[in-house]
């Protein structure tokens, strides 16, 4: 939050913004995410998130959506049509809800983006079938999404860096854990001790909403 | 690690294109999505049956595409479930009207991935009806998980559904028919060595020489267990073991079919010989294999390895399993 | 090397025991000497068509015993020819006094075990007549030398001379018919990776990451020249700029048969990569591609590698090829 | 030559002492014969004569014959019936051929052993249609059979010694060339400074024959 002025409110080419980061973001570690995937699933991960994210910002340019709910529809449609695997049908799922949530409001504020998020991880739970505890990308969300609601009174700005923080804290608690979801569920005990590539992704996600509310 | 590509970016699309060009009679290859079908789908009055699934398990799906088995099937990244577009497209080029019947092996994202096309074809009036294989007894099935992995025993539903469509069965007769091959079937494999991922050229996991990954999936994910290696038939005891314990008490009885497929690198003589062993452990259970298919059907890149699928028989999956079929792959009486 | 098997010496007869026990509706294995033959051979009134070599290259040949293809095989050791005795026992098990045609690669153990067995044979009264294959474009062809290798060109040969016998023609057609396959057949391979020799575990030939071996035979022994590694579909082109090169003037035109062949590691996807630029490249040629066959139906074990053939197709030998076939490896029309 | 009496006649149980030996050299450097084979060829010869004389020797044992030809015929047919490949048809077809000339004759003086050996070698030509030159075995047969002949007037251990002498020399003499004849000709050039496969376990035998002599 190092900014002149606050962040408060997010338009559509705020969050065009922020998906253009996590595009660079996703790009810059795609080997690594693909690499934990390696170890607990079928190292595809970065390529998957890669390709689509590419697709998704190729289409923002293409057609720059006036509405934040129309930047989620589109990003949320591209990842269906070019990722596939769970991390495509998840992340698919979960921008297309957040779509429908932002409706057709010029822009987000808290409490805007707040329930945005709320929708947009109960889409992944039910898309998934998963259930906190369970180690996927959807403890990352999960948690991100009570951060935001606790912060609410705020502001944008400190939602969003609570979300982050949140995620980040998230992310690193389910390391030890056994996972119960996807792939890694396979390896029973021997997912212990390995970082979730889908919630190291969504990680950089709320890591590039508040890089944009600090910027 | 050299193979037989140009890049790793073009293996999908390149082997896809050949598989068109040199089965023009029976298969017709679609871009954006992509999915292979049937040259003569739709086909008037029958259920449809199209599956899909990453990459790199070929033939399976594609090369089972044709009279007496699939209808389309839907190819994604290697190793990646196809996207719902794909599934989607397909099922709408080769629904006749009598609905299809989507065999999915249970991975979240083929699971998640079919479950979205499926929403957006109902709520388009396109009758589906999902076949949920998940056969791999070296993993836990339990609610707290995603359940088992699906194997072998989705080649056995395809081609029964397959037959079943054909005869004219109905969509939720076709159904029943391929979850009751489902229910009917336990699989497991064990690997010596990882397949080679194209992106990086690398192994996906690495072995000492003295050691196996048994209970191996097809994904180059590593397995349950890491085990010394030991012969060939004692491996395949130890699977035939916990195939045949999973089995629920009274089903195990009669007629199987035995179903052994490499995993990609196995050579024929190696897959011979542990079929050989495999068809001595269930006589010496007293067990009949009726039916029988050895080869390499459903691969996991070029791993070295085999899986073996038990499939208890009832007089009718002998019958659908007898039916012509007619694809790149597996073809008989046609 | 870790594989599938349980000791070196075994992997023979134990693979030759899997395909018994999995094909007795086809295949009868004897022993002392070993061959298999069809379960319902001697057929009246039928030429026999009976061939074999060095095991190892599986399916070929006895993954194409059955109806149609071959009356028998005899397999011998892993890329050792088979003995006389085999041959011998072989045909007088198939032969139904209509004489039988032998199908022999060009390789000396090979001309001179079937020649020996033929002597035999003839000594008792028994008419064989001899098809050698030898369509390998890598080898010079000179009569100061053993000639060409037998290659791909030799799974034709059996499939228009298996078809032309169970149509009722004579031994002199058979073998006019199979002699015609093998002059209008040219054939390259290229490796790379060699294959594992069980005795040894031990690669039969090494190559550097960067580095593969062109015009490489199917028993281990290293190619014609060795060359830096290349995307493969110039691997392609160069292969068929030298069968096509090869053929005598005015041969090379209309309508052709492609096989293109895995030699033991080459999976399906990069079979159909192949196929896709070997298709493309004859058509480029002004060649039609009429028929087809891709797969791993010739290998060297687990050779990563593949070999490409070209015959020149008429309309008898396209009939003949079309025909009915039910073996374990091959099977249309039945 | 360093026995006490001088050894001037083969009976069926020294033609089955050579045998023996033969056998147990072969055992000995099968390693060798398949490495070199692995080089030019296919990788087996070893294990093909060790095959083919381990069972020659079984039948030596069983029913042992009692004339030099019956000795060769045995042999002979045992080779034809267990080794396969050019060496079973070209060592199968010398033996049967030697069993031939040998006929019913008890024992085989220097003339007869070298007439045994003239039509040996002749039988491998016309099986393996090659000349001399070719780098194959035939080429260290003819040697030996030409010492042998040029030698038979010095009495039988003499025509042993020579014709292991010249099998030992044009053995080493083939290193060099070209190969013509069996796997080792596709190598075309490559074949060059490799010793040949046949050539090698040849000389093993003729250098058995000499060492029964030598005993
Ligand atoms: N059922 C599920 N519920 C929630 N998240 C899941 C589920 N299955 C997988 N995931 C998430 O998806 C990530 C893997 O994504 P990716 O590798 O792209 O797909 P795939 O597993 O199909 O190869 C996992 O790390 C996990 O976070
Ligand atoms: N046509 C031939 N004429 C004479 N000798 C031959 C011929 N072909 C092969 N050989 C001999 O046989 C040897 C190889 O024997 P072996 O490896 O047992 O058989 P194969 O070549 O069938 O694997 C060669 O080293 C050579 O001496
Ligand atoms: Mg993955
Ligand atoms: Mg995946
Ligand atoms: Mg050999
Ligand atoms: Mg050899």
């Amino acid at each position: 939050m190092g900014g002149v002025t606050m962040a408060e409110r997010l338009a559509a080419t705020d969050v065009t913004a922020v998906f253009r980061g996590f595009q660079q973001a996703v790009q810059r570690d795609r080997d690594l995410l693909t690499d934990l995937d390696t170890a607990v699933g079928d190292g595809d991960h970065g390529t998957n998130l890669d390709r689509g994210m590419r697709a998704a910002v190729e289409a923002l340019d293409a057609t720059p959506p006036d509405t934040p709910g129309a930047v989620f529809n589109l990003v949320g449609r591209r990842l269906v049509s070019t990722v596939g695997g769970a991390s495509g049908a998840l992340y698919g799922t979960a921008f297309l809800r957040a779509a429908k949530a932002a409706g057709a409001a010029p822009e987000l504020d808290a409490a805007g983006f707040a329930a945005v998020l709320r929708d947009a991880t109960t889409g992944i739970a039910e898309r998934g079938k998963c259930a906190a505890g369970d180690k996927t990308m959807y403890d990352v969300w999960t948690a991100a999404s009570a951060a935001a609601d606790a912060a609410l009174g705020d502001g944008l700005a400190a939602v969003l860096a609570a979300a982050s923080i949140a995620a980040d804290a998230a992310e690193q608690q389910l390391v030890p854990w056994q996972a119960r979801r996807g792939r890694a569920s396979y390896l029973g005990e021997r997912s212990e001790g390995h970082r979730d590539p889908g919630a190291v992704s969504s990680r950089l996600l709320f890591d590039c909403f508040a890089a944009w509310a600090a910027a | 690690m050299k193979r037989l590509y140009n890049s790793p970016d073009t293996v999908v699309s390149e082997a896809l294109e050949g598989m068109a060009l040199t089965h023009p009679e029976l298969l017709r290859l679609a871009h954006d999505p992509t999915y292979v079908a049937r040259v003569d789908a739709p086909v008037a009055d029958r259920v449809a049956v199209v599956s899909g699934g990453g990459s790199g398990h070929e033939p399976m799906h594609v090369g089972f595409v044709g009279p007496g088995m699939l209808s389309a099937a839907c190819p994604g990244e290697l190793f990646t479930s196809p996207t719902a577009d794909q599934v989607e497209a397909a099922v709408r080029a080769v629904d006749a009207g009598a609905g299809t019947v989507l065999v999915v092996k249970n991975y979240s994202g083929d699971v998640m991935n079919f479950e979205m096309a499926a929403e957006l074809l109902a709520a388009d009036g396109v009758e589906t009806e999902t076949v949920l294989v998940a056969d791999d007894v070296a993993v836990e099935d339990s609610t707290y998980t995603s359940g088992r992995r699906g194997v072998g025993a989705t080649v056995l539903v395809e081609k029964v559904c397959g037959a079943a469509a054909a005869r004219g069965d109905s969509l939720a007769q076709v159904a029943e028919l391929g979850r009751r091959v489902a229910a009917r079937s336990r699989s497991l494999g064990f690997a010596l060595r990882a397949g080679t991922v194209p992106a990086t050229g690398r192994r996906s996991f690495e072995l000492p020489d003295d050691e196996i990954e048994f209970g191996v999936g097809i994904h180059g994910e590593p397995g349950r267990e890491r085990r010394p290696m030991e012969p060939v038939d004692a491996l395949v005891d130890r699977a035939m073991a916990a195939i045949c314990a999973d089995f629920d008490p009274g089903v195990l009885t009669g007629e199987v079919l035995l179903f052994v497929t490499g995993l990609g690198s196995a050579t024929p003589l190696e897959c011979s010989i542990v079929a050989r062993r495999a068809v001595r452990e269930l006589d010496r259970r007293g067990l009949r294999v009726a039916r029988n298919l050895v080869g390499s059907y459903m691969t996991s890149l070029d791993m070295l390895g085999v899986s073996l699928t038990v499939l208890v028989l009832d007089e009718q999956l002998a019958e659908l399993w007898d039916a012509p079929v007619h694809t790149a792959a597996l073809r008989w009486g046609a």
